[in-house]
C-alpha cells in the first residue's frame, strides 16, 4: 500500500537494522553464513556508524508470501533503519516493494535481479553483492578465452537457471554441446551425467546452488568425469566445500572474491571469520559483511542523524570503506562496480576447503542493465 | 477418504447454534483488531490479520469439502494461485476493478475443478488425496513457467485491487475490513449449503455412498458440484492473498500450501466450518507467535500438532468443547 | 543412441530400487497398519545422517551400516511406542497431522543436532570405481549394489507378506484389528515390528544414498511426495506394487527426461518444445500418476479404495 | 470354564448390562436366549474385554481376566464366531482359517474343508468375494481354528440355508460329544433344545430366568414371556 | 405395480458362471421369493438388478422398458428399490434423517442450496409416517448407529420403503431378527402385499412359506425350480439342493 509516511525511527537514537536470511531448511547453510557476515562486523564495533545498534534477525524460511509479511513487520512495527537481505531472487520481489515504498533503506546482499537494476531500480534499494547474471558471464567469457568449442549446460529448471544459462551465452559464442534443464531439488544426476559422458564436451558449465550442487559434485568426480572441465557459479562454494571435499577439488567457479585474496581487509575478515566461526566464509558472508561495513560508514558520516534521506542515499552510494573485495563503487542503479574471477577450489593450508584466485577475468565490470535504470 | 470417517464416532451433523455462535464471537474479535491495532500503535497486526482471514477463507472452503464431502483435496492451493494470478495478470493489463478479478479467478477455477474433478472423483480415498496433488503440482509447475510473470521468482504488483474505480483497499485497514466482510459472508453462504438439502445429500455420500446410489442419489454429480464451489470459493481468498501481499508467485501454489491448509481444518475440527476459521486462526497465529519467542519455533509447533492429536481428537473445537464452550451439549 | 538409452535405463531401474526401498516400509504401514505416516521420509533422512555420523566417528562406511541398524531399530520403535501407536485407530487425517508435526520436530531436531550444512560420507574402497558396460560407456560399481541390495530386499519382503503367517496377519489386522486380537493374537506387538521393520528399510535406504548425495535437512522432504506416488500407483499395501511402481516412476523420469525433449523437437518447432518440455518435465510424473489412477482407480495392483 | 459375575457394561453415556451372571462348565453347552436389543452381544463383547466392563468379574479356568486385553483371553482358550462374521476381507479364505490358527488341537484346515466342502471349493476366493452364507461358515471354521475349549458363537447360524444350518446344530451337537463347552446366541430356540444343557434369558440386560434343558421344555411360559416365539 | 421380467441373464466372476442364464418374469404385486442355497448367487442377482453390478448379458425389463443401461439412481428413480443383506444405513445420521434422505430422492430437487432441509416440514412428515409404520417412531432421533440389530433391520426396510418403490427387492430382511420382532416383520410385509410388486430373498422357510405367492429356487447361478411354495416344497429337487430334511419336521 501507498504509505506516505515520515520515515520510521527518525527521531530516536537508536539504529535498528532487519537482517532477512533463509535460515532454515536444506538452504539454511547459506542465510547462516551472510547472517555470520553482517553479525562479524557489527560485533566487532558494537556502536555502527556510532550508535546504539540494535539488530533483529528475520528467517524468511525461502517462502516469499511469509517473507513480504516478515519484511514489513520489520519497517511497521519495529520501525527499522535498514532492512539487509535476502539471499533469494524470489524473496527479494516480495519483499522489495514493502519495504523501499516506507522510504526505508533495503540492502540485498546476494540477490540482485535484472529488473531492480534496470527498469526498476529504486533509491532505497542497494546491492552490495552483484546483478545475477553477472558470475555466470564471467564464465562465459572464460569458457571463450579458452577457446572451448563445445560446452555442456546445466541449470535446474527455474528461473535462476533459466537466467543463469541466459548469462552464460552473453559471453559465450561458441557451440553448445547439450542444453539441460533439471529438476528443482533434483538429487541424482546419473542421467544427465550419463548424457555428458556420452557428449563428451569440452566443458560443462553448470549452476547448482546448496544440496544440487553438493550432490551433482560429488557424482561427477563417481562417474569419473573429472577430466572434463567443471565451470560453475554458485556451485563451488564455501558452503558446498565442507560436504563435497577432495571431490570438488579443482573445479572452476566465477566470483567476485575469493577468501585468499591478498589484501589487508580480507585478511582481517577472514581471519576473524574462522576464529569466530570455524568455517571459512564464502560470499555471502563476505557481501553481508559488506553491507554492516557501509551501514556502518554511511552513519558514521551522517553523524547518528538518519532524518535527512537524502543525505542518508548520498552517504551510501558513497560506499566509502574497504571491502575485502579491493575495489568496489556503486554504479547508478547502485549495484557495485566491481571486478570479476574464476576461482578454484582447494585444499587450504590450514586444512579447510576454499576457492581460491586463479584468474581475473572482468575488471570494473557494469551489469548490463545499469544502463535502462533512470534514477539521477 | 471414505474409511476416514469409520472410527469417528460423532454424530455426522450435530445441532449448528453453538458453532454458529462461537463463529459469531470469533468475528467479533476480529472487527475488533484494527482499533486495537490502532490504539496500541501496532498497524502491523492490521497486515497479519488480513492474512490469516484470507487463509480462514481458504480454509473455510476447503472444509466443505473435506469436512463434508470426506473430499480430501491436496491440490487446493491451485485455487489460491488462480486468484492471485487473477490480480496479477489483470492488472498487467490495466484491469484492476476486484469484482472483474474475482469473477475471472471463479471462472478460471470452476473450469479447472470442473475438469480435475471430474477425474479425481474416480477415485476415493488416499487416492484421490494423491491425484489431487497431482493436479495441483501440474498448476504449480504451470505458474512457475510462467516466465512473463516472473516464473518461480514471482511478480510485484504495482498496486492493489480497486473497487469500482476507487482504490480505497490501498489502506490496510479498509483491506482487512473487505477481507473480514467476505469471510462473514462466505461463512453464511456455507452454512446455508451445508445445512441445505444438497449439503445434507453430500454428508450422506460421505457415510454411505452405496446406500446413497440404493436410494436414488448419483453421488458423482453432487460431489463434482461441491468439488467446484470449494475451488471457486478457495480462489476469492487468493484474490486476498495477492492483495495482502502486494506480489504472486507460485510458492502459493506449492504443496506445503495444500497441505498447510488441511492441516488448518483438520487442527480446528472438521466438518465444522467454525473450526476451520479456528484452526486459520491458531496455525498462522502460533507460526507468528512461536516465531518471535524462538528460532526452532517448528520443534514446539510440531510436537503441538502431535499433542493436540494425541490429546484433542477432535482439534481446537474439540479442546473448546470440553471447556464447556462453543459447542453444544448432546 | 541405444547405449544412451540402456545407460539411461539402468539409471531409472538404480533410482527405483532406491524408491523402492523407502516405499516398501510406507505402503506396508500404510497398507496392512492403514497409517499415514507423512514422517516416512524424516526416517529416511535420519538413516543418512546416521550412518554419517557413526562412518566419521569409526572412519568406516561399513561399520557405520553396521551401527545404523541397532541405532534405526531404536529409533523406529521409540517413534512408534510414544506416538503411532496411539494413532491406529484414528482417522486418516489425523494421522496425517500428528506425523506432519513428527516431520517438523525431526528436521528441526536434525539441525539442531547436526547443524545446516550438509554432511557426506565417503564412498567404500571396497565399491567404487565402474564397470564397463557396452562399448565406451561404464557403470559405478557402487550403483551396481544398490540395485543388488534392493532386489534381495524385494524379495524377502513379498515372501514374508505373502507367504507366511506374518504376513496374512498384518493383512488382516490392517481391516478388522478387533478381531484378529478377539482371536487371540498380540498385534500391537505386531504392528509395532512392523512399523520398526518399515522404519529401518527407509533408514538403509537413507545409508545406501549417503555416499552418492548430500546429507542434508531437505532430504526427507524431497523424497516423500514421490514416495506416496510410487505406493498410489502400485496400489496401496502391496509390496509388488511398490515395486513395479517404483521402477516405472523412475524410468519414467530418467528415460522421459533425456528422451521427451528429443521426442517434442521432433513434433514442434525448437522453442516451442524447449518451453513445452520444461514445462511438462517436472510435471512427468505427476502426470504419469493422474494418467494411471484415471484408468486404475486403485493403482496398478490395489485392491481397495 | 467360564463365570461372569455382576456384569456390567455400556456404550458411552447408555448402560446396556446391569448386572449379568452366567457360568459355563467344561464341556457344558449354554444359550444366550433374549429379544432383540436385550444385550447379548454386548455381553459377548465385555467378556471378550472388546467393551471394557464397568463393573462385574469375567472368569476363565478360575483366572480373573476382567477387562484384560482381547487376546489374552481368548489365549485362555475361549473362541468367538462374532456377530456379523467379520471374515478379513484381504485375506482369501484359506488364509482367514490358517493366519489366526492354533495348532496343537484336532481342528485342522482339511477337518474344516470337510465340515464345509463349500469353502473348499472357494478356498482361493477373497473374503470380501464371498456370499453372505460363506462368510458365515468361514468365521465358524476361523473359531474353530484356534482349538478354543470354549467356543462362543453369536447368531452363528444367521443367513444359513435350512441344509447348512442343520449341519451346523449336528456340529455343535458332536463337538458337545466330544467334551467342548459351548456358548451360543441364536433365535432357533427349539433348535438349541436338542442339545443344550441350560439356557440363560436376558431382558434390558438383566438375567431374568435361567434353567436346565428340561426347565425351559416344561415351562412354555418362559418363551411366551419373554422371547415371544 | 410394475412387472418385472429378466431374460437370460447371466454373469460371472472369472471363470465362476454366478448368473447362468437366468429369465424370470415377476408379475405385478405378486411377492416372488427366490430361495437357493449359500453362495447360489442371489445377491448378485438382486445387484445386478438394482445396478450396483454390471451384468455380462441378457436384459432386464420394468414395465417392458430395459434397464440395462441405467444406473443406480435412475433405476430408483423408475421405482426399484433394495434393501441390503448386510445393513447398510448412515450411521452417523439420525434413523429420521436416514429416512428422510430417501423421501427427498423422491421428492424433487436436490441441488437446493439455502433452505435449511431440517425444516422442511414436508420432508419430516413424510419421513415420520414411514418411521411410524416401521414402529420406529420414538427411535426418530436416535443416532442410527446405536441401534440394535433387530431395530438396525428395520430401519432398512424403512428407507427402502421410503423411495415409494413399485418393485421392492429385499434381500435377506430377515437375517437376525428373532421372535417378535420377526413376527412383526413378516406382518408388515404381508401388509404390504398386493400394494407393491416384491423379490424376496430369505433362508427363513417359515416366512418364505407364509408370504410367497410363487417361490423361485436358484441353484450355483440356474433357476431349478419356479411355482407355488407348496408345489416347491415338495420338489425333491428342491430338497436336496437346499431344504433338506428339517423342514418336514417343521
Ligand atoms: N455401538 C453402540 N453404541 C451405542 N449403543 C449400542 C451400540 N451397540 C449396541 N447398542 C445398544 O445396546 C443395546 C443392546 O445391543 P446388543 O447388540 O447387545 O443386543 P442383542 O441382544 O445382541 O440384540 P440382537 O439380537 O438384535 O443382536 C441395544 O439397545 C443397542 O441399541
Ligand atoms: N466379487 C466377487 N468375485 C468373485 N466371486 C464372487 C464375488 N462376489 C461374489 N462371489 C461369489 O459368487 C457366489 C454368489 O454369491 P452371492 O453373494 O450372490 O450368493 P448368495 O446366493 O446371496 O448366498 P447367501 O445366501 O449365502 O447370501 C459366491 O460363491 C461368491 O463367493
Ligand atoms: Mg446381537
Ligand atoms: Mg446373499
Amino acid at each position: 500500500a501507498a504509505h506516505a509516511e515520515a520515515p520510521p525511527s527518525a527521531n530516536d537514537d537508536v539504529l535498528k537494522i532487519g537482517l532477512v536470511y533463509t535460515l532454515s531448511g536444506p538452504a539454511a547453510a547459506l542465510g547462516e553464513q551472510a547472517r555470520n557476515g553482517f553479525m562479524l562486523f557489527a560485533e566487532q564495533n558494537e556502536m555502527l556508524g556510532g550508535m546504539e545498534t540494535e539488530i533483529i534477525v528475520v528467517d524468511d524460511e525461502l517462502r516469499p508470501d511469509l517473507a513480504s509479511d516478515k519484511a514489513r513487520e520489520l519497517v511497521a512495527r519495529d520501525a527499522v533503519d535498514f532492512v539487509v537481505g535476502p539471499i533469494f531472487s524470489n524473496v527479494l520481489i516480495a519483499i522489495h516493494r514493502p519495504v523501499t515504498e516506507t522510504g526505508t533503506v533495503l540492502i540485498s546482499t546476494n540477490a540482485g535481479t535484472s529488473n531492480f537494476a534496470g527498469a526498476e531500480c529504486n533509491p532505497n534499494f542497494f546491492v552490495t553483492s552483484y546483478q545475477n547474471d553477472q558470475n555466470h558471464e564471467v564464465m562465459g567469457a572464460y569458457a571463450e578465452s579458452q577457446g572451448y568449442q563445445n560446452v555442456f549446460l546445466m541449470a535446474p529448471n527455474y528461473q535462476a537457471g533459466k537466467d543463469s544459462l541466459a548469462g552464460f551465452k552473453n559471453s559465450y559464442t561458441g557451440g553448445i554441446a547439450g542444453e539441460v534443464f533439471t529438476e528443482l531439488g533434483q538429487l541424482d544426476f546419473s542421467s544427465e551425467l550419463a548424457q555428458i559422458a556420452a557428449f563428451q564436451p569440452d566443458a560443462l558449465f553448470t549452476f547448482m546452488p546448496g544440496g544440487m550442487g553438493v550432490n551433482l559434485v560429488k557424482q561427477y568426480d563417481q562417474a569419473g568425469l573429472s577430466s572434463i572441465p567443471f565451470l560453475s557459479a554458485f556451485t563451488v562454494d564455501e558452503t558446498t566445500l565442507p560436504a563435497t571435499q577432495d571431490a570438488a577439488v579443482g573445479l572452476l567457479g566465477g566470483a567476485n572474491w575469493a577468501p585468499d585474496m591478498d589484501n589487508a581487509a580480507n585478511e582481517a575478515f577472514v581471519s576473524a571469520y574462522i576464529e569466530k566461526y570455524g568455517a571459512v566464509p564464502g560470499t555471502y558472508a563476505m557481501q553481508a559483511y559488506d553491507a554492516a561495513q557501509l551501514i556502518h560508514s554511511a552513519v558514521e558520516k551522517l553523524g547518528g542523524d538518519l532524518t535527512d534521506r537524502a543525505a542518508l542515499r548520498a552517504a551510501l552510494t558513497e560506499a566509502d570503506f574497504d571491502s575485502p573485495r579491493g575495489d568496489f563503487a556503486f554504479g547508478k542503479n547502485q549495484f557495485p562496480i566491481q571486478d570479476f574471477y574464476v576461482v578454484e577450489a582447494v585444499k587450504r593450508d590450514d586444512g579447510f576447503y576454499g576457492t581460491s584466485i586463479r584468474e581475473q577475468v572482468f575488471d570494473d565490470y557494469v551489469d548490463n542493465y545499469a544502463d535502462a535504470c533512470e534514477m539521477e | 477418504m471414505a474409511e476416514t470417517t469409520l472410527t469417528d464416532t460423532r454424530p455426522a451433523r450435530r445441532p449448528m447454534a453453538g458453532r454458529v455462535r462461537a463463529a459469531m464471537i470469533l468475528f467479533a474479535i476480529f472487527a475488533a483488531l484494527p482499533p486495537v491495532a490502532a490504539a496500541i500503535d501496532d498497524p502491523f497486526l492490521v497486515l497479519i490479520g488480513t492474512r490469516i482471514l484470507a487463509y480462514a477463507i481458504a480454509a473455510l472452503a476447503l472444509d466443505l469439502i473435506l469436512g463434508y464431502g470426506a473430499m480430501v483435496s491436496f491440490g487446493h492451493a491451485a485455487y489460491l494461485g488462480f486468484g492471485t494470478y487473477a490480480v496479477a495478470v489483470l492488472s498487467s493489463y490495466g484491469i484492476n476493478d476486484i469484482f472483474l478479478q474475482v469473477a475471472a479467478a471463479m471462472i478460471v477455477s470452476a473450469l479447472f475443478a470442473l475438469v480435475t474433478g471430474a477425474i479425481s472423483l474416480r477415485t476415493t480415498g488416499v487416492y484421490f488425496i494423491m491425484i489431487t496433488l497431482a493436479f495441483g503440482q501440474m498448476a504449480y509447475f504451470f505458474f512457475v513457467s510462467l516466465s512473463a510473470y516472473g516464473g518461480d521468482d514471482g511478480y510485484g504488483l504495482r498496486q492493489r485491487s480497486t473497487v469500482l474505480g476507487s482504490d480505497m483497499l490501498e489502506n490496510d485497514f479498509t483491506l482487512y475490513y473487505a477481507t473480514l466482510v467476505v469471510l462473514i459472508g462466505l461463512f453464511w453462504l456455507c452454512h446455508r449449503i451445508v445445512g441445505s438439502r444438497f449439503g445434507r445429500v453430500l454428508t450422506g455420500i460421505r457415510e454411505n455412498r452405496v446406500r446413497m446410489e440404493a436410494i436414488g442419489y448419483a453421488p458423482f454429480r453432487y460431489q463434482l458440484t461441491a468439488f467446484v464451489i470449494s475451488g471457486c470459493l478457495t480462489s476469492v481468498a487468493g484474490v486476498f492473498l495477492a492483495n495482502q501481499a502486494e506480489f504472486v508467485s507460485p510458492a502459493f501454489v506449492s504443496w506445503h500450501r495444500s497441505g498447510e491448509l488441511i492441516v488448518m481444518v483438520v487442527l480446528g475440527g472438521i466438518g465444522t466450518l467454525t473450526g476451520a476459521i479456528g484452526g486459520a486462526v491458531a496455525v498462522l497465529l502460533l507460526e507468528e507467535v512461536l516465531g518471535s519467542l524462538t528460532e526452532h519455533w517448528k520443534l514446539w509447533f510440531g510436537l503441538f500438532l502431535v499433542l493436540m492429536v494425541l490429546y484433542s481428537p477432535h482439534g481446537i473445537t474439540g479442546v473448546f468443547k470440553k471447556l464447556g464452550l462453543g459447542g453444544t451439549k448432546q | 543412441m541405444t547405449n544412451l538409452f540402456v545407460l539411461q535405463l539402468l539409471n531409472g531401474v538404480q533410482l527405483g530400487v532406491l524408491l523402492f526401498l523407502i516405499a516398501a516400509g510406507l505402503t506396508l504401514v500404510f497398507g496392512i497398519m492403514d497409517v499415514v505416516n507423512l514422517a516416512h521420509g524424516v526416517l529416511y533422512m535420519v538413516g543418512a545422517y546416521l550412518i554419517a555420523t557413526f562412518a566419521a566417528l569409526t572412519g568406516s562406511f561399513w561399520w557405520g551400516l553396521l551401527l545404523m541398524f541397532p541405532a534405526a531399530i531404536v529409533v523406529g520403535l521409540v517413534l512408534e511406542v510414544l506416538v503411532i501407536r496411539r494413532l491406529y485407530a484414528r482417522s486418516h487425517l489425523d494421522q496425517v497431522l500428528a506425523t506432519f508435526g513428527l516431520v517438523m520436530i525431526a528436521n528441526e531436531a536434525v539441525k539442531i543436532i547436526w547443524g545446516v550444512s550438509p554432511l557426506s560420507v565417503p564412498m567404500p574402497e571396497l565399491l567404487s570405481g565402474s564397470v564397463p558396460l557396452m562399448g565406451p560407456l561404464q557403470y559405478p560399481v557402487y550403483r551396481i549394489a544398490i540395485i543388488a541390495a534392493g532386489l534381495a530386499v524385494a524379495l524377502g519382503l513379498y515372501v514374508v507378506v505373502n507367504h507366511t503367517r506374518i504376513g496374512m496377519l498384518l493383512r488382516a489386522g490392517a481391516t478388522n484389528r478387533t478381531m484378529v486380537s478377539a482371536l487371540g493374537i498380540d498385534i500391537g506387538k505386531l504392528f509395532a515390528i512392523v512399523f520398526t521393520m518399515g522404519g529401518v528399510l527407509a533408514c538403509f535406504a537413507g545409508a545406501l544414498v549417503a555416499p552418492i548425495l548430500s546429507v542434508d535437512t531437505g532430504m526427507g522432504e524431497s523424497v516423500l511426495i514421490l514416495t506416496f506416488v510410487v505406493v498410489v500407483i502400485g496400489g496401496i499395501g502391496s509390496v509388488k506394487g511398490a515395486f513395479f511402481g517404483a521402477i516405472l516412476v523412475a524410468v519414467v523420469d530418467t528415460v522421459g527426461g533425456v528422451f521427451g525433449p528429443i521426442w517434442l523437437r521432433s513434433v514442434l518447432d525448437p522453442s516451442a518444445a524447449g518451453q513445452v518440455g520444461r514445462m511438462l518435465a517436472p510435471m512427468l510424473v505427476y502426470i504419469l500418476m493422474a494418467v494411471i489412477l484415471f484408468a486404475k482407480p486403485a493403482g496398478l495392483f490395489g485392491g481397495r479404495g | 470354564m467360564l463365570r461372569v459375575e455382576g456384569l456390567e457394561a455400556a456404550y458411552g453415556d447408555s448402560r446396556i448390562l446391569f448386572g449379568i451372571d452366567l457360568q459355563v462348565g467344561k464341556g457344558e453347552v449354554v444359550t444366550l436366549l433374549g429379544r432383540n436389543g436385550m444385550g447379548k452381544t454386548t455381553t459377548i463383547k465385555s467378556i471378550f474385554g472388546l467393551l471394557k466392563p464397568r463393573a462385574g468379574t469375567v472368569q476363565v479356568n478360575g483366572e480373573d481376566l476382567t477387562g484384560a486385553e482381547p487376546h489374552k483371553i481368548a489365549h485362555a482358550g475361549l473362541g468367538l464366531v462374532p456377530e456379523g462374521r467379520q471374515i478379513f476381507p484381504t485375506l482369501n479364505v484359506h488364509e482367514n482359517l490358517v493366519a489366526t490358527a492354533r495348532p496343537g488341537g484336532k481342528w485342522t484346515a482339511p477337518r474344516i474343508y470337510e465340515l464345509f466342502p463349500r469353502l473348499e471349493e472357494r478356498r482361493r476366493n477373497m473374503g470380501s468375494q464371498l456370499s453372505g452364507g460363506e462368510q458365515q461358515m468361514l468365521a465358524i471354521g476361523r473359531a474353530l481354528m484356534t482349538n478354543p475349549r470354549l467356543i462362543v458363537l453369536d447368531e452363528a447360524t444367521e443367513g444359513l440355508a435350512p441344509l447348512i444350518r442343520a449341519d451346523i446344530w449336528a456340529v455343535l451337537a458332536k463337538l458337545k460329544a466330544e467334551g467342548e463347552a459351548i456358548l451360543v446366541i441364536d433365535k432357533n430356540v427349539d433348535a438349541l433344545t436338542k442339545f443344550a444343557d441350560r439356557h440363560v434369558v436376558i431382558e434390558k440386560g438383566q438375567v431374568v430366568w435361567t434353567g436346565t434343558n428340561t426347565e425351559i421344555l416344561a415351562t412354555p411360559e418362559v418363551k411366551d414371556r419373554f422371547l415371544h416365539v | 405395480m410394475s412387472r418385472l421380467e429378466i431374460r437370460h441373464l447371466q454373469k460371472a466372476f472369472g471363470a465362476l458362471k454366478v448368473t447362468d442364464d437366468v429369465s424370470l418374469i415377476v408379475e405385478p404385486g405378486e411377492l416372488h421369493a427366490i430361495i437357493g442355497p449359500n453362495g447360489a448367487g442371489k445377491t448378485t442377482f438382486i445387484a445386478q438388478l438394482s445396478g450396483q453390478l454390471p451384468s455380462d448379458s441378457g436384459d432386464i425389463l420394468l414395465d417392458g422398458q430395459s434397464l440395462m443401461a441405467r444406473s443406480m439412481a435412475e433405476r430408483v428413480h423408475l421405482g426399484l428399490a433394495r434393501s441390503f443383506q448386510i445393513t447398510s444405513i448412515l450411521p452417523r445420521f439420525t434413523v429420521l434423517e436416514n429416512v428422510a434422505l430417501a423421501v427427498q430422492a423422491r421428492m424433487g430437487s436436490s441441488f437446493r442450496f439455502f433452505a435449511p432441509v431440517a425444516e422442511e416440514a414436508a420432508l419430516n412428515e413424510t419421513a415420520m409416517t414411514v418411521l411410524a409404520e416401521a414402529g420406529l417412531e420414538d427411535r426418530a432421533e436416535v443416532m442410527a448407529s446405536a441401534l440394535s440389530h433387530g431395530e438396525h433391520r428395520r430401519l432398512e426396510l424403512a428407507i427402502a420403503l421410503a423411495t415409494e418403490p413399485q418393485i421392492l427387492l429385499l434381500d435377506e430382511p430377515l437375517a437376525g431378527v428373532g421372535g417378535e420382532d420377526a413376527e412383526a416383520f413378516v406382518a408388515r410385509l404381508k401388509r404390504l402385499k398386493g400394494k407393491i410388486t416384491m423379490v424376496l430373498i430369505e433362508h427363513d422357510m417359515d416366512a418364505v412359506f407364509q408370504l410367497a405367492d410363487r417361490v423361485s429356487v436358484l441353484v450355483y447361478g440356474k433357476i431349478i425350480a419356479t411355482g407355488t411354495p407348496d408345489a416347491v416344497r415338495r420338489d425333491p429337487k428342491v430338497r436336496e439342493a437346499y431344504l433338506g430334511e428339517e423342514e418336514e419336521a417343521a
